[in-house]
């Protein structure tokens, strides 16, 4: 009896929050569930009715997009650049924090201002430049080139998570593998990696959601349709006179399942990682 | 078989600051429990950590069986040391950070398991070697790190304050364990803590270090009775060695101590060391287990009169902190149990006049 | 023996630190471990960003022709555009503003699903939908969120009676800055949210009690408790945060491109513009523009990397 | 130890290394010769395959000879070219538009004077792209400036045209009006995501007003904004938008959306619009195109009273294709140049994209679906006196920031008085 009425007090406490929490809830997933119709219907049809349920739901449009209008292609463009991307910037920008954070050397800090200092580098500017190298070393117009790219500009950032995780990992761990005979490499690869592990897995995921929606170098430094990735493939729709909405939809949608099923899969992981440290 | 020999072993970090470690000699012999007590930042982690090779040697040297070490690299020493914060790897289940060593060094497989097994069999880790380190409590996450010290089967042990991250009750039986394992096993070992009860039990031989120094080395007992200057006094014992001032002088041929307002004959005392100290201040150092509440036959006592400002019953005994009348001076002395002296109350301490030290005041070495 | 161990070796001889530093290494260890990222780091970031502080000294003429003009940029820049300081200003209240929301709404949504919100697994996912979305589709569909006649923005406030409210959100200086703002944050608070959601779980038990929302006092216990024992996150996102906006760029340039009246330029926006829109090929410009905004992000950094300093070490 | 990581680390990058390498190698293997062209419009069919058909054509006539168009939107191929030219690099022929006069300054595509077949191209088109004596480009698209209508929807608020088809300034300001009380937006118009359209009226207006030479004078710096005449045109303007002339949304309503504004929903009486307005509206409904039955009409902008040149409307030249300077095969460009410039592909553009053209084409006779439509168009260019350039073409650098700014948003969207536009405008253009 008692129990009940506590519990029914408590519930009537907890209204508030449940209420911000269901409009929160709203506010994110609507113009998620938004595109989600949209993707299902055409495009004179959401001009019709833009917020209409998508009947009937045509399904043929993802077919269309993925061969038609050459989303297969664009798609795994988009796999292969970021997946090699992601996982170059991982190992590179962990050797390097991995240095900063355990050695002391003359000109330490120095390299991590100079590598931080990347962090604020404005993406527009230094488009220009990029140019002009990646013509130099024969690598535009190239997935490689944007590889290069996408390493060199997420180095900073990646070097900035996992330098102040491995910095808090304590140096008895690094002591003990050293006794135990292990080299220099050897250390950071089974125990710097490891023991990061959280760290890495962060930096891997938002390194992967940036990329997987980069647009700017990717119009710049990619020319042939057969090259481009996911984001120029949705620029294909939004014409300058027709913004083919419908389209826009669909295609958003298969580049964005993906990411979300991973992000699904693994928030519960990701959480506990951090959990550790990691940006924390 | 292992002799570890440090001579003359100095650190400096920076060369315009004092240097960490000044000229630090010793020798451990073979399958001796050496303990390098000392307060924090004294050094003895350092030295520690240069005789594993952790730490680059500014000067003097590290051997180990009559061979220099310096230039050796940590994992060729064949030394396994054992660290403060344990340094298991979070990543790997108890059986792995046992292997983990081992697998380095090129070991067959079946023996690895041999040896982990059996060394997790000797410390009890039987049933966690599944188990990652986040799922055991302190005291078997200390075992682990023994463990791991052990399968290595190496000449050397080193413990770098190994516990002082247990509770108290649980540090007092990981201690005796350690010290039975040691025994058992015969590596030559050198520990450092800052905690005296723990050098008291446990080291065949004590090296007290204060301020990057080597202060004392011997035997616990002996450098407990026979403390070499004023810093190993204090520091050594619990509650620690009472220092007053006071002045030596000669009166009528026998060798008296003047402090507290009081002449106090000593006895037992070669006078021919004390003949340069006539008329010049002492500092006098009177142990609280050498003070008494009432004096007793066979001894010759000395008594000082005081008055009793705090009363700590510690049950097996009773703590008074004692303000002399005669200087001011605070004493603390430790007495029977069944005191009936309660604070504000006056009366003449007893001291036993054999168990007086006497300490320079200038080199606050001791005066034998 | 290979040419590359013999390159290694000569710089492993030189090195003067011995072998048994736990904290040393040789200089080929280190060149080992940095090189990766230097190389590329040095061929396709610092050496483009000396190009362009190079650049910011001249004028560069079509074929590679190259002018010293001195500071000439700079002067201009500081003493006669009016277009950068309106810029300025602009991206240093959607700075402070945004990062402000972003860090601080992140903590609460954050806390409600700490205090055991229903659903708090199916909820950290829906919440984290907008960071997955990219800006263009962000900002496409914000605009139609904000759009007079068909926009949701709108339509609820008429559904609600409040029709008088309305407002071309976008199309008018004194609420586009706002509109866009808002949209910003929207897409970037479920990334502060799971930082400080995992933040929350690494707290020590004994203050999870006093974490949850429902006691009585809350606000309190989340100034007083909260939020001291989450400082090192919350400066951490702060300073990643106030990077990001101190760079918008790609938001603002899909929905508003920078207008009405400048009241949503930004630096970005005009260093793009005054680069590819300006009907023009010099570069040395916006390359001023850039260097000079560059510096002054990096001594706002140098600011809070300082309240940094303090690490805490983990526990293992 | 060392060395042997150092060896591995060495290896790897070396491995890394020649992957780009090899990465890099397949692309200049190519036997045959390919001429790169990169051209906008990817999203009208009718243009894309006039310029493939052009292609084919090429390569039929020369063997070993191929094509490669890479198709992009506006904005991204010039972020693609302001990077590739800097850098020597590019591809042969790329689209451009009559104000990128910097590509001529700046040296980066050729004259073609020498390289084309000018025969087949409209020399009143050939002078917008002279400059200092030499041609730049080949003029493909023209365009006048019209104002289209909704038959149906005039007739409903109760206006009838005069013969020729223009309103007085009185008239117009009174359809602006009837149109808001019959809650009908008057004029569909967005300024969301082009730099030009809000400009339509008042750039019309300015012209017939002042007459080609001041209106030339006035946006290239040599005439003030505060003069009389421009400040009573803003004034008549001002008081259009005061009446509502312009959506609600004008702000952020894109050019694709306006037209939809405009011929669906919510549907408005006129849509002042370049005339390749119908080169998008014209695909089919479910693309997004105006209903088959539409009843689209054409007026002419109102008269200005008192004004100098009231017959006066501009015409531009929009798509245009140019030489890259650095392309090693400009002969095989001109010849592409020239393969998109024949008289019979002439007539194929204004038979399928219904539009006019600087081709030089003999169509008499228009047949087809929108024959109707483009007779029409023929007869509102009839006595008409072409003004060559939009203001546009004529304003650079910071001038042209503020007539995006002023000008073409924050004037028509009511944001700005007439003194503050004629100060903003005067600060930034105005050098006399």
């Amino acid at each position: 009896m008692v129990a009940g009425m506590r519990f029914g007090f408590e519930q009537i406490r907890r209204l508030p929050l449940a209420l911000f929490v269901l409009l929160y809830t709203v506010v994110t997933g609507g113009p998620f569930l938004w595109v989600a119709t949209m993707s299902l219907r055409t495009t004179s049809e959401i001009f019709k009715d833009p917020y209409g349920y998508p009947s009937p739901a045509h399904w043929e449009k993802f077919a269309d997009a993925w061969t038609k209008s050459n989303y297969h292609t664009y798609f795994w463009n988009s796999v292969v650049v970021v997946v090699i991307a992601v996982a170059l910037v991982t190992v590179i920008g962990a050797m390097a924090a991995h240095c900063l954070a355990r050695y002391r050397f003359r000109g330490n800090r120095l390299m991590r201002f100079l590598i931080l200092s990347g962090l604020v580098l404005p993406p527009q500017l230094l488009i220009l430049a990029l140019f002009q190298i990646l013509l130099d070393v024969n690598l535009y117009n190239t997935l490689t080139g944007l590889v290069v790219v996408y390493v060199a500009t997420h180095i900073a950032m990646t070097v900035y998570i996992l330098e102040g995780f491995f910095m808090q990992i304590p140096q008895d761990l690094f002591d003990a593998a050293r006794m135990d005979g292990y080299s220099d490499f050897e250390i950071f690869w089974r125990v710097t990696m490891p023991v990061g592990a959280p760290a890495i897995f962060t930096t891997v995921t938002l390194n992967f959601i940036i990329l997987w929606n980069e647009f700017l170098f990717a119009v710049v430094l990619l020319t042939d349709d057969d090259k481009r990735t996911l984001p120029l493939g949705i620029m294909h729709f939004m014409g300058s006179h027709q913004l083919d909405v419908g389209m826009v939809a669909t295609g958003l949608m298969i580049a964005i399942l993906p990411v979300i099923l991973i992000y699904g899969f693994f928030s519960e992981t990701m959480i506990k990682g951090m959990t550790a440290g990691a940006v924390r | 078989m292992a002799v570890i020999t440090v001579d003359q072993l100095s650190k400096r970090y920076d060369s315009t600051v004092a240097p960490a470690v000044k000229e630090v000699s010793f020798t451990v012999a073979d399958r001796e429990f050496m303990v390098l007590l000392g307060p924090s930042g004294c050094g003895k982690s350092t030295v520690l950590r240069m005789i594993a090779g952790l730490e680059p040697i500014t000067a003097g040297t590290v051997s180990i069986d009559g061979k220099v070490m310096n230039q050796v690299p940590a994992k060729a020493r064949d030394i396994a040391m054992v660290f403060q914060s344990y340094a298991l790897y979070p990543h790997m289940k108890v059986y792995d950070n046992l292997a983990f060593g081992l697998r380095r060094r090129g070991i067959a497989v079946g023996e690895i398991d041999r040896r982990v097994r059996a060394a997790a069999a000797k410390l009890g880790l039987t049933e966690f070697l599944q188990r990652k380190p986040h799922a055991l409590s302190g005291g078997q996450r200390q075992r682990v790190a023994l463990g791991r010290a052990i399968v290595r089967d190496p000449k050397v042990f080193l413990f770098d304050e190994p516990l002082s991250n247990l509770d108290a009750a649980l540090r007092v039986t990981t201690r005796n364990e350690l010290i039975k394992q040691q025994r058992e096993i015969g590596t030559t070992s050198i520990y450092v803590t800052h905690d005296q009860v723990e050098a008291m039990t446990m080291g065949d031989r004590i090296c007290i270090m204060n301020l990057g120094e080597m202060v004392q080395i011997g035997r616990p007992l002996e450098v407990y009775r026979n403390p070499a200057d004023t810093f190993v006094a204090r520091f050594l014992g619990n509650p620690p060695m009472n220092l007053l001032q006071g002045r030596f002088a000669i009166d009528d041929g026998r060798a008296v101590a003047r402090f507290a307002g009081r002449g106090v004959e000593l006895t037992k005392r070669a006078t021919a060391s004390l003949t340069g100290y006539i008329g010049r201040k002492v500092i006098v150092g009177i142990r609280p287990e050498d003070l008494y509440e009432t004096p007793h036959a066979g001894a010759s006592m000395a008594r000082l009169p005081a008055r009793v400002a705090v009363v700590e019953p510690l049950g097996a005994e009773t703590l008074l902190v004692l303000a002399l009348e005669g200087s001011g001076e605070e004493l603390i002395a430790r007495i029977g149990r069944d005191t009936a002296l309660r604070s504000g109350d006056r009366f003449e301490v007893a001291l036993d006049t054999s168990a007086i030290h006497l300490f320079d005041p200038d080199t606050t070495k001791a005066i034998v | 023996m290979s040419i590359s161990t013999r390159f290694w070796g000569f710089f492993g001889r030189n090195s003067a630190k011995p072998e048994t530093d736990a904290r040393c290494a040789g200089l080929g260890i280190l060149v080992a471990f940095l090189a990766p990222a230097l190389l590329f780091y040095a061929g396709f970031a610092i050496y483009p960003v000396i190009r362009t502080i190079y650049n910011s000294f001249h004028a560069i003429k079509p074929h590679g022709v190259v002018e010293f003009v001195g500071v000439s940029n700079f002067t201009t820049l500081l003493f006669a555009d009016a277009t950068f300081w309106k810029a300025v200003g602009n991206t240093a209240l959607f700075t402070i503003v945004a990062t402000i929301l972003d860090v601080f709404g992140g903590l609460l949504l954050a806390l409600c699903l700490f205090a055991r919100a229903p659903f708090a697994g199916l909820l950290r996912v829906v919440w984290f939908t907008p960071v997955l979305m990219s800006y263009v589709v962000v900002g496409v569909i914000w605009v139609w969120i904000y759009d007079y006649d068909w926009g949701l923005a709108n339509a609820i406030l008429r559904w609600l009676g409040l029709g008088a409210f309305e407002q071309s959100w976008l199309g008018h200086p004194s609420t586009a800055l706002w509109s866009v703002l808002g949209a910003h944050v929207w897409k970037w608070l479920g990334f502060n949210m799971i930082v400080f959601l995992a933040a929350l779980y690494a707290l020590p038990g004994e203050v999870l009690g006093a974490a949850e929302l429902d006691n009585c006092g809350w606000v309190a216990k989340l100034v007083y408790i909260i939020v001291p024992m989450l400082r090192a996150t919350i400066v951490n996102l702060l300073v990643l945060s106030f990077i990001g906006k101190m760079m918008v760029f790609d938001l603002i340039w899909i929905m508003t491109g920078g207008g009405p009246l400048w009241s949503t330029e930004t630096v970005s926006t005009y260093v793009y513009k005054r680069a590819f829109e300006w009907n023009t090929f010099d570069l040395g410009y916006p390359s001023a523009i850039a260097v000079l905004w560059f510096v002054i992000i990096l001594a706002f950094i140098a600011v809070m990397t300082q309240l940094l300093r303090q690490r805490d070490k983990l526990e293992f | 130890m060392h060395a042997s990581f150092a060896m591995r680390c060495a290896a790897a990058l070396g491995l890394v290394a020649s992957a780009f390498i090899g990465g890099a190698a397949t692309r200049a293997t190519a036997q045959d010769v390919t001429l790169e062209v990169w051209s906008h419009e990817a999203d009208e069919p009718a243009k894309v395959a006039f310029r493939e058909l052009a292609a084919k054509n090429l390569e039929k006539s020369r063997p070993g000879v191929k094509v490669k168009i890479t198709w992009y939107e506006k904005n991204p191929l010039f972020a693609a070219l302001k990077t590739a030219l800097p850098a020597g690099k590019g591809p042969d022929v790329f689209y451009l538009e009559p104000d990128q006069v910097e590509y001529i300054t700046a040296g980066y595509i050729i004259p073609l004077d020498d390289l084309v077949n000018w025969n087949n191209i409209e020399p009143w088109a050939r002078k917008v792209w002279t400059h200092n004596g030499k041609t730049y480009g080949i003029p493909q698209e023209a365009y006048t400036n019209e104002l289209f209508y909704n038959k149906d929807q005039l007739k409903q608020l109760g206006v009838t045209l005069p013969a020729n088809g223009q309103l007085t300034q009185a008239q117009f300001l009174d359809l602006i009006k009837k149109a808001r009380a019959a809650n009908v937006t008057p004029v569909s118009q967005g300024v969301g995501d082009r730099p030009y359209p809000g400009a339509y009226i008042v750039g019309e207006a300015l012209l017939r007003k002042l007459g080609p030479d001041d209106y030339q004078k006035l946006f290239t710096g040599k005439l003030t904004f505060a003069d009389p005449r421009v400040v009573e045109v803003l004034k008549w303007v001002k008081e259009l938008v005061e009446a509502g002339a312009y959506p609600k949304n004008f702000m952020t309503l894109k050019l694709g959306e306006s037209h939809y504004y405009f011929y669906s929903k919510p549907g408005s009486v006129m849509l002042p619009m370049g005339s390749w307005y119908t080169g998008r509206a014209f695909v089919p409904e479910e693309k997004g195109g105006q209903p088959a039955n539409f009843p689209i009409g054409i007026m002419q902008y109102p008269a200005m009273d008192g004004a100098a040149c009231n017959d006066c409307k501009t015409s531009a030249i929009g798509a245009s294709f140019a030489i890259n300077a650095a392309s090693k095969q400009k002969e095989l460009a001109a010849a592409f140049l020239n393969a998109m410039s024949t008289p019979e592909m002439g007539k194929m553009w204004i038979e399928t994209v219904y539009l006019q053209t600087g081709i030089k084409a003999d169509v008499k006779n228009f047949t087809g679906p929108h024959a109707a439509y483009f007779t029409e168009l023929m007869d509102r260019q009839k006595g008409a006196k072409y003004f060559i350039g939009s203001p546009r073409d004529m304003v650079t650098g910071e001038c042209k920031d503020t007539f995006i700014q002023v000008l073409n948003s924050g004037f028509p969207g009511g944001l700005l008085t007439v003194d503050q536009a004629v100060q903003m405008m005067n600060k930034s253009c105005y050098k006399g």
